[in-house]
């Protein structure tokens, strides 16, 4: 039953992926929306990686953003000043943030939720004003440009190769939300999942606690880097606009909105919240008020995210068909 | 008193109570027996509204209770006494008490109550200004018992008393039972063990699996061959 | 094994249905329009509603929504009727910008007329298409990536150069003896500044005049948008009594703030602002209370203002502004911010050079006879000069303005720039100062 | 620096802490109570002070006072009917506290950007409750500042006698330690919960009424005084009255001399930078109870 179980949700993941794959083709190379379909995958990663700190690790981190946009400094800067290739610069980033991660998680993973939270938005500030007042090297608010992109023959990753982009994105997408399956369904990932079901649990762990936390911290941080590298790869620009409120609140609402530590969900909730916010666009002010009474009404009608669905519907299947499983399911 | 029929309760998908039916007169002590993690205290949690039963039904004083939040059923006169007690730990022992007469009914009554449970347990009169959590099991039992008279309840759902307590406290506290129950107000008490207190019960029933499988007095309890079997290993 | 196969059939029905579903669902979010009988001429207003900017996007749009329907009535442009598409790029962040374009593009639109976009690099994926771009103003250093490949995409054009106005030339003007005959005090000066570049390279020019000048700068101060306390800046300036409060900013929240502190316990300090005076919300705000600050705009904007001068080219762009404000007023109950009116002229400009051409499609030719002649609009006449892609400075162009609250109301108090500038009105002592 | 230059800048540290502290109260007392971390608070924040506005210089002119007390009634009927509506269907389902997060967040950005909709991005200003100031010497502080240090040592002592004093008081504390002990003695927990969220709404109110004079009101102002009185509320350790006043003193002053000397820009990394060496040194803040 279990193998069975198992086997039936690698299959709609392998189905999910082949629908990505597909859907260029579907669209007939519709720029606009493989365009945001693009800015969809990335986010998705970034709230999947979000998701596997908060939702997995129970890591109340507010810096994901930040790692996100220290990959993208990191891999701009690097790219412009040095001249490194995008093949080099985009791991680079990846890897600064991580360093960045491993630090703050040095530092605060010892404390608890709220706490953590606070330092980590702490990073998320510093990092504002650090890259305000440090226009001279980082571009101020007008942001890092001016590298050479990423590029294949006569193809380049950006969005006036859409059709081309959204291949090289989705590439990236599943290499990188591969990693974060196989670390939720690690021994780590597991106890975590253990962890947050059971109490007892979390005290047999013991000390390894807090190694783990940092382990899976530092993961996360990287995955946020080295999508942010993607980004500014992408679209040729980051700014500090990334990190203001708005964009911070969008990637948060993502990954709830999925279900936390429900594992596609994240991307789910990326896919939802980017196209939701396309589509509600000609509201003009009225945009995020509509975007947020929807995500709150979601929220109240379905508490457990988008993922928590069909756990919710089975039990109702399940009456309906007059099929009896209880004890079965307990065992 | 208490009537419950024939109710079902689910954590999830699990069902832990099985059309189990229970009955209390007034100024009756009954006591439930059974192993652990065989639906008693599930029961007790039905009974005063922690819980809402899928089927079946629970009346006290003859009127429907189960779906009723529980301060109403506070309100009613009926309080659960809980296993691993539910204190308030930041709070001191007086606090505790105080809260206790939280019910609206319990109010006017809250200076007479604390009287007397400070007459039951003078020890807790000591500890007044102590703060709970620094209370030992044999304290904070008591105060978890106090707290629950202090509702001025005329039925008390006490969940395993003696759990954790060394012998001699535990007489103590079954003694003290018995004196409430006397001065009139009836008890519904679920323990693990038969033995030591069923001398005091007026009527006992047995719980395995979720299911009532013997009711009777004291004495056909000790009689009863599964009984015996389930608690003495005979 | 039979289970197996029975999920293997459901995956693969899901599939197709879930294919069979997102792509009209997504596509659904894209509507595309049937085409009518005679092909609209479509112009696109890509702006900021939700972002920082909103509160100035918000006259953009009204301001073109006006001008569209005004359009219409006169028979619209080349004799086809103008349609309206307004795109809110919210904070102007790359995907925003992107997502724009690519909906510009679907439109098929004619033209873009754009507020402030931060995003530089974006803005060239956007002259990709070849659409012409008419963007009302910024510091031309910003657009540092695409400035390089101008020659490339030579289908843009600024309305104004900020930089022109607001640096080196407002110190000068500001310490002219003839606009502001006022023995300063001391000469010390304050500079309060928003985070940003476009306010940063304005601070540095400004700053860079005064130092030549020989004055100290005893508070340079740079701080978040949206800041609404400044108890420890006004701490600072009380202590030292500067003669010059340069506070250098674009969203009226933040001076309105800092000059109530001000007024609290004010020192012998001029109060100057840059355009953010012509902001309806600083006027509205404190009335009164206000005459005596000074700020300054490029371009003529006479709204909400009287024209005391005499010079009958600025007589035109008064009645032509004074006939906007009043249209404005009546339709929308308060005062047009600064976008509204350069708004005007941008489209005006833009539709003239259309006729001329006779094709809204010749983009290269639309955008190179805009350069080729003049266009006399409210805020000034608008001659684009093809090297720096803007409009043309001085007093037969577009003239420096400086301003003055004077009895509640924005007055003109000269024009021109630095040294050179035309007394309108006289200068009056601030309340405030002793 | 001159002694009258400290003197003042730590009588407008004081005069801004007292603000944050009203708000981290609200921040706090939410959190204490039900666990939950509400991001509402901000948007509450920007509501009220639009809603005294309107009350008050924007439409309907009347007497101060009286759209103080309109203000402030109104914001308790918001946060529970809020808590109602919202919060409570939730609160049905396994790890609740985590959905409320979301609940929260999409509300503050609807409630945020309806503001700005509805009353646009001009800013208003409403009036000081008293006009003028206080001077000795070179030392000024404005009446209004005064108002808002009475009050928010004056809400503190009233907070804190609530809940030690008084029945329903102690009760939302019992909730907060013991939620199941709580619905045994017969607390009504969803009463109380409404309640806890009226108070803390009301909070907001108070500190919207306080601070509006002194910064505008434009649709996102709730926003900054959040994120100052979340850091507040940590800083002093969650849940505790007296710690969250504290922190807001030193961490609002800390700010002022930050803004003095290093630039306005550097004021919230700052803020929080010391928020961070503090929580290394001791992890549940200043007088944090868990």
């Amino acid at each position: 039953m279990v193998v069975n179980k198992i086997g039936r949700k690698n299959a709609l993941l392998l189905g999910g992926v082949l629908v990505l794959g597909l859907l260029p083709i579907a669209l007939q190379g519709n720029a606009r929306i493989l365009n945001v379909l693009i800015a969809a995958l990335m986010w998705g990663v970034l709230a999947s990686a979000w998701d596997l700190c908060m939702g997995y690790a129970r890591v109340f981190s507010f810096g994901h953003l930040a790692f996100f946009t220290i990959g993208a400094y990191t891999a701009g800067l690097t790219a412009r000043q040095l001249g490194i290739p995008p093949l080099a610069a985009i791991p680079l980033g990846g890897v600064t943030a991580a360093i960045f991660g491993l630090l703050i998680g040095l530092l605060c993973l010892r404390l608890r939720g709220v706490y953590i939270a606070m330092v980590t938005f702490g990073l998320h500030m510093v990092l504002q004003t650090v890259i305000i007042w440090g226009r001279d090297i980082t571009g101020g608010k007008t942001g890092v440009t001016g590298f050479a992109p990423l590029q294949i023959g006569q193809y380049i990753f950006s969005p006036s190769y859409p059709f081309f982009s959204y291949y090289i994105a989705l590439g990236i997408f599943i290499l990188l939300l591969f990693i974060i399956y196989r670390i939720i369904n690690s021994p780590i990932g597991l106890a975590f999942v253990a962890l947050r079901d059971s109490e007892p649990y979390a005290k047999s762990l013991g000390v390894n606690e807090y190694k783990y936390k940092l382990i899976v911290f530092g993961i996360s941080a990287f995955i946020a880097g080295l999508i942010g590298a993607v980004y500014i790869h992408f679209y040729g620009i980051i700014s500090p606009v990334t990190l203001d409120i708005p964009i911070f609140l969008m990637v948060l609402i993502m990954f709830m909105l999925g279900g936390l530590g429900r594992f596609p969900g994240a991307v789910i909730g990326a896919f939802v919240i980017t196209f939701v916010t396309e589509a509600l666009r000609p509201l003009l002010l009225w945009r995020f008020v509509a975007l947020g009474a929807i995500v709150v009404a979601v929220t109240v009608f379905i508490p457990g995210g988008l993922m928590s669905i069909p756990e919710r519907v089975r039990p109702f299947i399940r009456r309906a068909f007059g099929r009896r499983h209880v004890e079965e399911e307990v065992s | 008193m208490l009537e419950v029929d024939r109710i079902d309760t689910y954590y999830g998908e699990f069902q832990a109570l099985k059309e189990v039916s229970v009955n209390v007169k007034e100024g009756e002590l009954v006591v439930v027996f059974g192993p652990n993690g065989h639906g008693k205290s599930t029961l007790l949690k039905t009974i005063c509204g922690l819980l809402t039963p899928a089927s079946g039904y629970v009346k006290f004083d003859g009127e429907q209770i189960n779906g009723m939040p529980t301060q109403k059923i506070v309100g009613m006169g009926m309080v659960y006494i809980a296993e691993d007690r539910h204190l308030f730990p930041d709070m001191t022992v007086l606090e505790n008490l105080k809260l206790g007469a939280y019910s609206p009914h319990a109010r006017p009554k809250e200076a007479e109550n604390l009287d007397y449970v400070f007459q039951l347990f003078p020890r807790l009169k000591d500890w007044r200004k102590r703060n709970a959590s620094t209370l030992s099991g044999g304290e904070a039992r008591m105060l978890a018992i106090g707290r629950g008279l202090m509702s001025a309840a005329r039925f008390l759902a006490i969940d395993e008393p003696s759990l954790g307590l060394a012998p001699m406290v535990r007489r103590d506290v079954f003694r003290t039972i018995k004196e409430i129950n006397e001065t009139g107000i009836s008890v519904l008490m679920v323990e693990q063990s038969v033995v030591q207190i069923s001398e005091m019960a007026d009527r006992t029933y047995l719980m395995e699996d979720g299911r009532i499988v013997f009711e009777g007095s004291k004495d056909e309890a000790l009689k009863d061959e599964h009984v015996k079997e389930v608690f003495l290993g005979i | 094994m039979k289970r197996k196969v029975s999920s293997k059939l459901i995956i693969i029905v899901s599939l197709v249905a879930a294919l069979a579903i997102l792509v009209p669902v997504i596509s659904g979010c894209f509507p595309g329009r049937p085409a009518p009988e005679v092909k609209p001429i479509k112009i696109a207003v890509t702006t900021g509603v939700t972002g920082g900017f909103s509160a100035h996007a918000v006259h953009h749009v009204r301001s073109a929504q006006m001008v569209v329907e005004e359009a219409n009535a006169r028979g619209g442009v080349l004799g086809r009727p103008v349609e309206l598409v307004i795109f809110d790029v919210g904070d102007c962040s790359a995907g925003e910008l992107i997502a724009a374009r690519d909906a510009l593009k679907a439109a098929d639109v004619d033209v873009n007329f754009t507020m402030w976009w931060i995003s530089a690099i974006a803005s060239q994926y956007m002259l990709e298409t070849g659409i012409p771009m008419i963007q009302q103003g910024w510091v031309s250093e910003d657009w540092d990536a695409a400035w390089e490949v101008k020659d490339q995409y030579p289908n843009f054009l600024f309305m104004n150069r900020d930089e022109l106005g607001y640096g080196a030339p407002y110190f000068q003007a500001l310490t002219n003896p003839e606009l502001i005959p006022w023995e300063f005090p001391n000469k010390k000066a304050a500079i309060l500044t928003a985070e940003g570049e476009y306010n940063a390279r304005i601070a540095a020019s400004w700053r860079g005049e005064a130092e030549k000048a020989g004055w100290e700068i005893i508070l340079e101060e740079t701080h978040p948008w949206f800041t609404t306390d400044y108890s420890p800046q006004m701490a600072r300036i009380r202590e030292e009594e500067p003669a010059i409060i340069f506070f250098n900013s674009s969203i009226a929240v933040e001076p309105i703030a800092a000059f109530s502190d001000f007024l609290e316990d004010p020192t012998n300090s001029l109060f100057a602002l840059i355009w953010v005076i012509q902001q309806p919300e600083f006027k509205d705000t404190f009335g009164t209370d206000a005459n005596g600050v000074i700020g300054t705009l490029p371009g003529v904007d006479f709204m909400a203002t009287e024209y005391k001068g005499t010079n009958p080219q600025y007589m035109t762009h008064y009645e032509k502004g004074k006939a906007f404000n009043e249209a404005y007023i009546a339709r929308y109950g308060e005062t047009a911010g600064i976008a509204a009116h350069i708004a005007q002229d941008a489209f005006w400009a833009w539709a003239e050079a259309v006729e001329r051409v006779g094709d809204s499609r010749d983009f290269d030719g639309v955008i190179k006879d805009m350069e080729e002649h003049y266009y006399v609009g409210i805020t000034g006449r608008y001659g684009f000069d093809p090297e720096i892609k803007a409009g043309h400075y001085g007093p037969e162009n577009i003239p420096i303005t400086y301003y003055q609250m004077q009895d509640g109301e924005v007055q003109v108090m000269g024009l021109g720039a630095g040294r050179d500038v035309e007394i309108i009105t006289p200068f009056q002592l601030p309340h405030w100062i002793e | 620096m001159t002694v009258s230059m400290a003197g003042n800048l730590l009588i407008a540290g004081v005069a801004v802490g007292a603000v944050y502290a009203i708000m981290g109260l609200g921040l706090s007392y939410v959190y204490g109570i039900t666990k939950i971390f509400n991001y509402t608070q901000g948007a509450f924040f920007t509501w009220a002070a639009y809603i005294a506005w309107v009350l008050s210089s924007g439409f309907f002119h009347l007497n101060y006072a009286a759209a103080v007390i309109i203000t402030v009634a109104t914001m308790f009927l918001i946060g529970v009917g809020y808590e109602k509506a919202v919060i409570r269907p939730l609160r049905r389902f396994p790890e609740w506290q985590m959905t409320a997060l979301i609940v929260t967040l999409a509300s503050a950005m609807a409630l945020d950007n309806l503001a700005l909709a509805v009353f646009g991005y001009a800013p208003k200003r409403i009036p000081h409750l008293i006009k003028g100031n206080f001077v000795w010497g070179d030392f000024l502080i404005t009446r209004h500042e005064v108002v808002t240090l009475v009050a928010a040592l004056a809400i503190m002592f009233l907070l804190i006698l609530f809940l030690k004093k008084v029945r329903e008081g102690m009760a939302m504390q019992g909730m907060a330690q013991e939620p199941v002990g709580a619905r045994i003695v017969g607390i009504p927990i969803d009463k109380m919960y409404s309640y806890s969220f009226g108070i803390a709404t009301v909070l907001a109110g108070i500190s919207a009424i306080l601070l509006a004079p002194k910064i505008l009101i434009y649709p996102t102002v709730g926003w900054v005084v959040f994120i100052k009185a979340f850091v507040v509320m940590v800083f002093g350790g969650v849940g505790s009255i007296k710690g969250t006043v504290i922190a807001a003193f030193i961490l609002a002053t800390v700010e002022v001399f930050v803004t003095y000397y290093i630039g306005g820009i550097w004021g919230m990394p700052i803020f929080i930078a010391v928020l961070a060496i503090m929580l290394i040194i001791r992890p549940r803040g200043l007088f944090g109870t868990w």
